[in-house]
């Protein structure tokens, strides 16, 4: 049902010439899209505990939308919505915790702020300094790649305090915060930089001391998310250009009818449901997660195979989709060219697939045994 | 898409692994492990003697109905028992062909009389089949095929002339299932019969193909005169096509679990032994055995999507790209394992050819891209069959 | 293979780098290293005059014969001149097309008018052209040509009607040669002519094509009645088949080294990055600097392969793959480019779209394995060429 | 004119049933093809020099032999030969190198031991011991993967001394040798084990101490002559499969007329010419570093990419020749599968692919700038 409503609002409110326009903007996004998505089918709820006006459901529902989201590039901040609920999910409940999901479910959009410019996307790359915990907390410094933070009411902002990483809810307009657009490469999706300047936190907008474990827990989420736009983006790639190869005729033929043109998209298909049997199995072990029935490990392993294979599924399907437009797929004109630079943000965003595999093979051969990889069902 | 099991599903699995561990023992401790691919020449007394045990069990055919001594089990429960098989170390089912295609197609499309006749034996872990499909002529291409059945009026039995390839344990089978021309003047798909035929007879010759591993799991099979009864012909004369497709769609995905759990037990030795020589130091043997680890990981969700989909008959999309997607990452580990043994790799344990199980497993995956449809008719089928694309044209040679 | 030049060919190389180093300065130091791919739109007027000086010295067309201007320098000679020209970062030259394919095209089919009207502007740096092959629904399919060309026997001029595709730097040019039929009752390769025919006239329209890097380096043609003399017609009518593959031939790789040159600073950049700012420690782009860097020496010393072979004007091997070896190479430094860069790679220094040098190599290189014969078409003419596989089926559509 | 008689030589005396017959014996070898060899044809003498009876030729020559032995996977042991040649030219001029020089010019076999089980080709994999200079030194150890130590009357031990790294000239009869034959996945070139056990050495036969460079630059050699094996392997393979597709028919057509077919074919041709111009690049450099004209450093970049390129390119052309073989092509009676085998063995011979491009980041991205890239002719 989430799946088919989904299907038929975005087929019609999303396309290409609404992603196009929304380009054009300096946020990227369109809030009247968003408007209507929160109004009228109300996808910011899925992921809010039932408890704070949300369904209570998890990444499963959200991968569903997200995959429909990357299939028509949608330029609603629906991922940082969903990322924030689910950043949420990993600290203590508060008051801040309750007011910020209440937020979220009435559509505010909330963006999530934790690294700097290099190198890393873990918590080494958390540069943003707090001081003064208990009480009023000072922050200071810079976080980039912030997702929908252009348009974004509210922050979450990881900052270095003496104790580690600590999570802060920051609306964007308190003083001393300053948040600049940053136009980008996929024209479909800018990353904003958020300056914090002497911003004075009351003690209990500070969501969670302590955070670093919270921290890893939320990246894991977000690869997971993100893959989930990845494969949508992917499908929806190699569905345009099958069916642009079989109306495109070059000697004679339809350039589907050659072989080496059909096992290009056969190799697509491959990887485009290769990554997403692993995206539903992440799905499953994310909300596996948030039901306390799988440990961080088995999260961490789940998003590491999924970002992995996503983001090559991605750039591959997109690039190859280019490749099989020919001349036309290096125009503005066609759409698979903007497919091919969100799947290129995409892989890089939280970490290249070799990096994925690099944390993949450091559980697998630097710690003790994996465990459950050949008993879990 | 289902990740775990019902109660009850979990209730047979004990009850599965139970029975193998009180009689995967004694007599046939020796044969744990054994008779896989590339090893499926060895131990052949034993894995028939094992068969006969497992049938006493009730082991064997269990997802046939209970009319037919099965038990009628859920494509779950068959993807368990396969699951806790190759767990437990069973050996290869030498049992296999007549389990998950003779049986099927003559419960499909068998007569009563041949269900009556062959059925049981193959319940019961006594009789051993192996297929007729393949011609030299027509390894990816079966509406190719040559051999052909004659009748034989005077003595009232179709005789065959022709011959079979990549007939893997013909040597040690008691009837091949044959896919031959009843009709000459009819070409590509028409004029096919399937025939159940006997192979310790007459005319009917059976030799071994040594592969590049030094051994021969497969065989050619050579007839000229051999016969079968008229009562052997299943469905009618001319039907074959329609019975060989049927047969090729018994294959329900049921023994991917049990495959892959095969490959996790090779790629742990490979992953072991990295850790052992210093191996797992290297950045790229890093990367190729986290992306190997990724690979098994995604045919075990590409095989729990197939199993909770549809059971509406049609190939999913994922159950289209499987054969591509295990056939190319097992060759992908063999290579991995080659590299992770390192410089040793190249050295033989004994004279003239003893590959140890790693080379082996290198050598012989190279054959897994190629039988049973090779990755480029893979690729054919799916852009034509998933993704609508044209067909390839055939030739008029 | 040669990997030295000869004493006098050194000589020739420190003339033309001596005669660079003072010529490209003063007013031309703005467009060092500019009007490249992907920048071909900008500098458009200096680069013009920077033709004009080119030809002063005597640096335009250096293989054509003395007679028509050139220095009827060597192949080596050639190599030397665009070695040293990319090395001094000497801009995209406004007068490639014109040098390289108009002028060796006249002088082997063009009539004695064709040349004395045509060569010498040329030569001067005075007339600029560009290509007109291809056409929307004849991306690589030139047999499938559909511009007609119809003769005006009122106004004595031939009559062109339809519409040319990919022509870079139509806009700046003052000719353009179309390949059209001729005789519409033929089709494929016969009935075509090739024709030379001036841009600024009635009925003929220049549309920039923006790209995906939101830049316009080519445009579409449109002809609605433009026209030329009969005088501009090359060889015979119904010849331009022969015409235009003759044309295909001239390219003798005497380009490569300097493209490999360009290519070479790309590499450095790349490499300097990574040093600077860490990338050069993670194992995988390791890996793949370490490709980038063997993937560029085998393209040069495929290029030297190319120029020390027979000059029998038939195609070696190694010249066969170089379409295809250079165009991944390209794109695939591209993307390196942007794993290098990082996170920061995805960030636009400024709105709406400025790309930086290696965004814009990412996202421009993407047209390499396209244009010029996509990779398909390349692996065709490899595999029936060189190494005489059957050729593809037309189709009858 | 050499390579006209090579191929003449090989296509006559070289068969696939010479060369399954030689993998029969322990050896490997066929030493009375060795004896034609060197008496008929003389390519022993080439790259000796001509003072002790050689030709004084360089690598360039070997190169062109090696292409073709390499393409018929000759079971003579002109490599170990030709290699042995090569790193007598890495040590300083004495009576024991004319001797072995003149030796090798009869047609004696004299084979290189220099590394151990593992881990490495270099000189950390040096591990025979040897005590005593500058008088009678004396031998312990093992040294591995030696190429046809099986028939070698004499070896070059590399051994690890108090200085570093020492050559040796060992007569293989001496006493404390012995020599055992391995067999190999690839049939058709085995690899011998040595055990020196209390080796006494007159001083005399020390051909190099401090060798750690001279071992550099042999390694070096060997890799670019064991490259020209492989380019010719690989260049064997895609003729033989091109042939094999050229007479199969499927589908009421040759297999060579399947696009996919055809694809597959040139991209191991484009493989194959992109190695075999860095071979020829290679030779040139070895032969310009035996001149003078090139340093250590020109010869191990030049090593390096050739051994990567060469060694990945004979892998894919075998493994793909086999695939397009088809069914037989996994069958013992083509011989498709012994070229596979063989480029399995030369890929991991002295490095795997990835190993040499690792080499080649030192230089590029740890050191000073490599010198000459952009200015050589």
């Amino acid at each position: 049902m989430l799946l088919e409503s989904a299907e038929r609002f975005l087929g019609e409110h999303s396309s290409s010439q609404v992603v196009r326009a929304a380009a054009e903007l300096p946020s990227g996004v369109d809030l009247a899209l968003w408007s209507r998505v929160t109004e009228e089918l109300g996808w910011q709820v899925v992921a809010i505990p039932e408890a704070c006006d949300g369904l209570g459901l998890g990444a499963v529902e959200l991968v569903i939308l997200l995959e429909k989201l990357g299939a028509r590039l949608s330029p609603i901040p629906f991922f940082a919505s969903a990322l924030a609920a689910m950043i949420l999910r990993t600290v203590p409940t508060s008051p801040e915790q309750t007011r910020l999901f209440e937020a979220l479910a009435g559509g505010a959009v909330v963006a999530f702020a934790h690294t700097d410019a290099r190198p890393d996307w873990n918590e080494v790359g958390v540069k943003v300094s707090s001081a003064g915990a208990p009480h009023i907390a000072e922050l200071n410094g810079e976080a980039r790649y912030v997702i929908a933070g252009g348009v974004a009411e509210q922050l979450l902002v990881a900052a270095r305090g003496e104790g580690g990483v600590r999570l802060f809810s920051v609306p964007s307009d308190a003083p001393g915060v300053s948040v600049r657009h940053r136009p980008t490469v996929d024209q479909t999706r800018s990353l904003a930089e958020v300056t914090l300047t002497g911003v004075l936190v009351e003690p209990g907008c500070e969501l969670a001391a302590d955070w670093e474990r919270g921290l890893g827990v939320s990246l894991d989420m977000a690869r997971i998310l993100s893959a989930a736009e990845q494969v949508g983006c992917a499908q929806e790639a190699l569905d345009m250009t099958v069916a642009y190869v079989g109306e495109r005729v070059q000697f004679g033929r339809t350039i589907a009818s050659f072989q080496a043109v059909k096992h290009k998209a056969a190799d697509m298909m491959l990887k485009v449901e290769s990554a997403r049997s692993l995206l539903y199995y992440a799905a499953c072990t994310a909300d596996a997660w948030l039901q306390g029935s799988a440990d961080d490990q088995a999260l961490r392993e789940a998003a590491a195979m999924v970002a992995s294979a996503a983001g090559d599924t991605a750039f591959f399907v997109t690039g190859t989709g280019i490749q099989l437009h020919g001349g036309v797929g290096i125009t503005e004109e066609y759409d698979i060219q903007l497919y091919f630079k969100r799947a290129r943000a995409l892989e890089a965003y939280l970490g290249r697939p070799d990096e994925s595999r690099e944390r993949l093979a450091q559980m697998l051969l630097d710690g003790p045994e994996l465990e459950g990889t050949v008993h879990a069902a | 898409m289902q990740l775990e099991f019902s109660p009850a599903d979990e209730q047979f699995r004990n009850e599965v692994a139970s029975w193998l561990r009180d009689h995967l023992c004694g007599e046939f401790a020796a044969i744990r492990g054994r008779g896989g691919p590339g090893d499926e020449h060895h131990f052949v007394d034993e894995r028939k003697a094992w068969e006969r045990t497992l049938a006493e069990g009730g082991w064997t055919c269990i997802g046939w109905p209970e009319q037919w001594g099965g038990r009628g089990a859920t494509i779950e429960q068959q993807v368990i028992f396969n699951e806790e098989y190759a767990r437990a170390g069973g050996p290869g089912r030498l049992g296999h062909i007549g389990e998950t295609l003779t049986g099927p197609t003559l419960l499909a499309f068998g007569s009563e009389q041949q269900k009556q006749r062959y059925l049981p034996d193959i319940r019961a872990g006594q009789a051993f089949w192996c297929q007729g499909y393949s011609e030299p002529g027509a390894g990816s291409d079966l509406s190719n095929i040559k051999t052909r059945a004659e009748w034989d009026e005077q003595e009232r039995v179709w005789r065959f002339y022709g011959q079979k390839v990549w007939t893997s344990l013909a040597h040690e089978s008691d009837f091949i299932f044959v896919l031959a021309r009843t009709d000459v003047s009819q070409r590509g798909h028409r004029g096919l019969s399937f025939f159940l035929v006997p192979l310790a007879q007459e005319g009917l010759e059976i030799r071994p193909i040594t592969q590049l591993t030094g051994t021969a799991e497969f065989n050619e099979v050579f007839f000229d005169g051999a016969c079968c009864s008229p009562e052997d012909l299943v469905g009618e004369e001319g039907d074959g096509w329609r019975v060989a497709m049927g047969l090729l769609g018994f294959e329900r995905g049921v023994s991917t679990l049990g495959q892959q759990m095969l490959f996790q037990v090779e790629l742990d030795e490979v992953i072991r032994l990295a850790k052992e020589n210093g191996a797992s130091r290297q950045p790229a043997l890093r990367q190729r055995i986290a992306e190997a680890h990724i690979g098994l990981r995604t045919l075990r969700y590409n095989s729990l999507r197939m199993l909770s989909g549809e059971d509406d008959g049609s190939l999913s999309r994922e159950a289209m790209i499987y054969k591509l997607a295990w056939s190319n990452w097992h060759r992908n580990l063999g290579k991995l394992a080659m590299d992770v043994l390192g410089p040793e790799a190249e050295l033989v344990e004994s004279a003239p050819y003893e590959l140890n199980r790693l080379q082996s497993l290198f050598l012989f995956t190279r054959a897994d891209t190629i039988y049973g449809g090779t990755n480029q008719i893979q690729r054919n089928l799916i852009a034509e069959r998933a993704l609508g694309m044209p067909r390839e044209p055939r030739g008029d040679a």
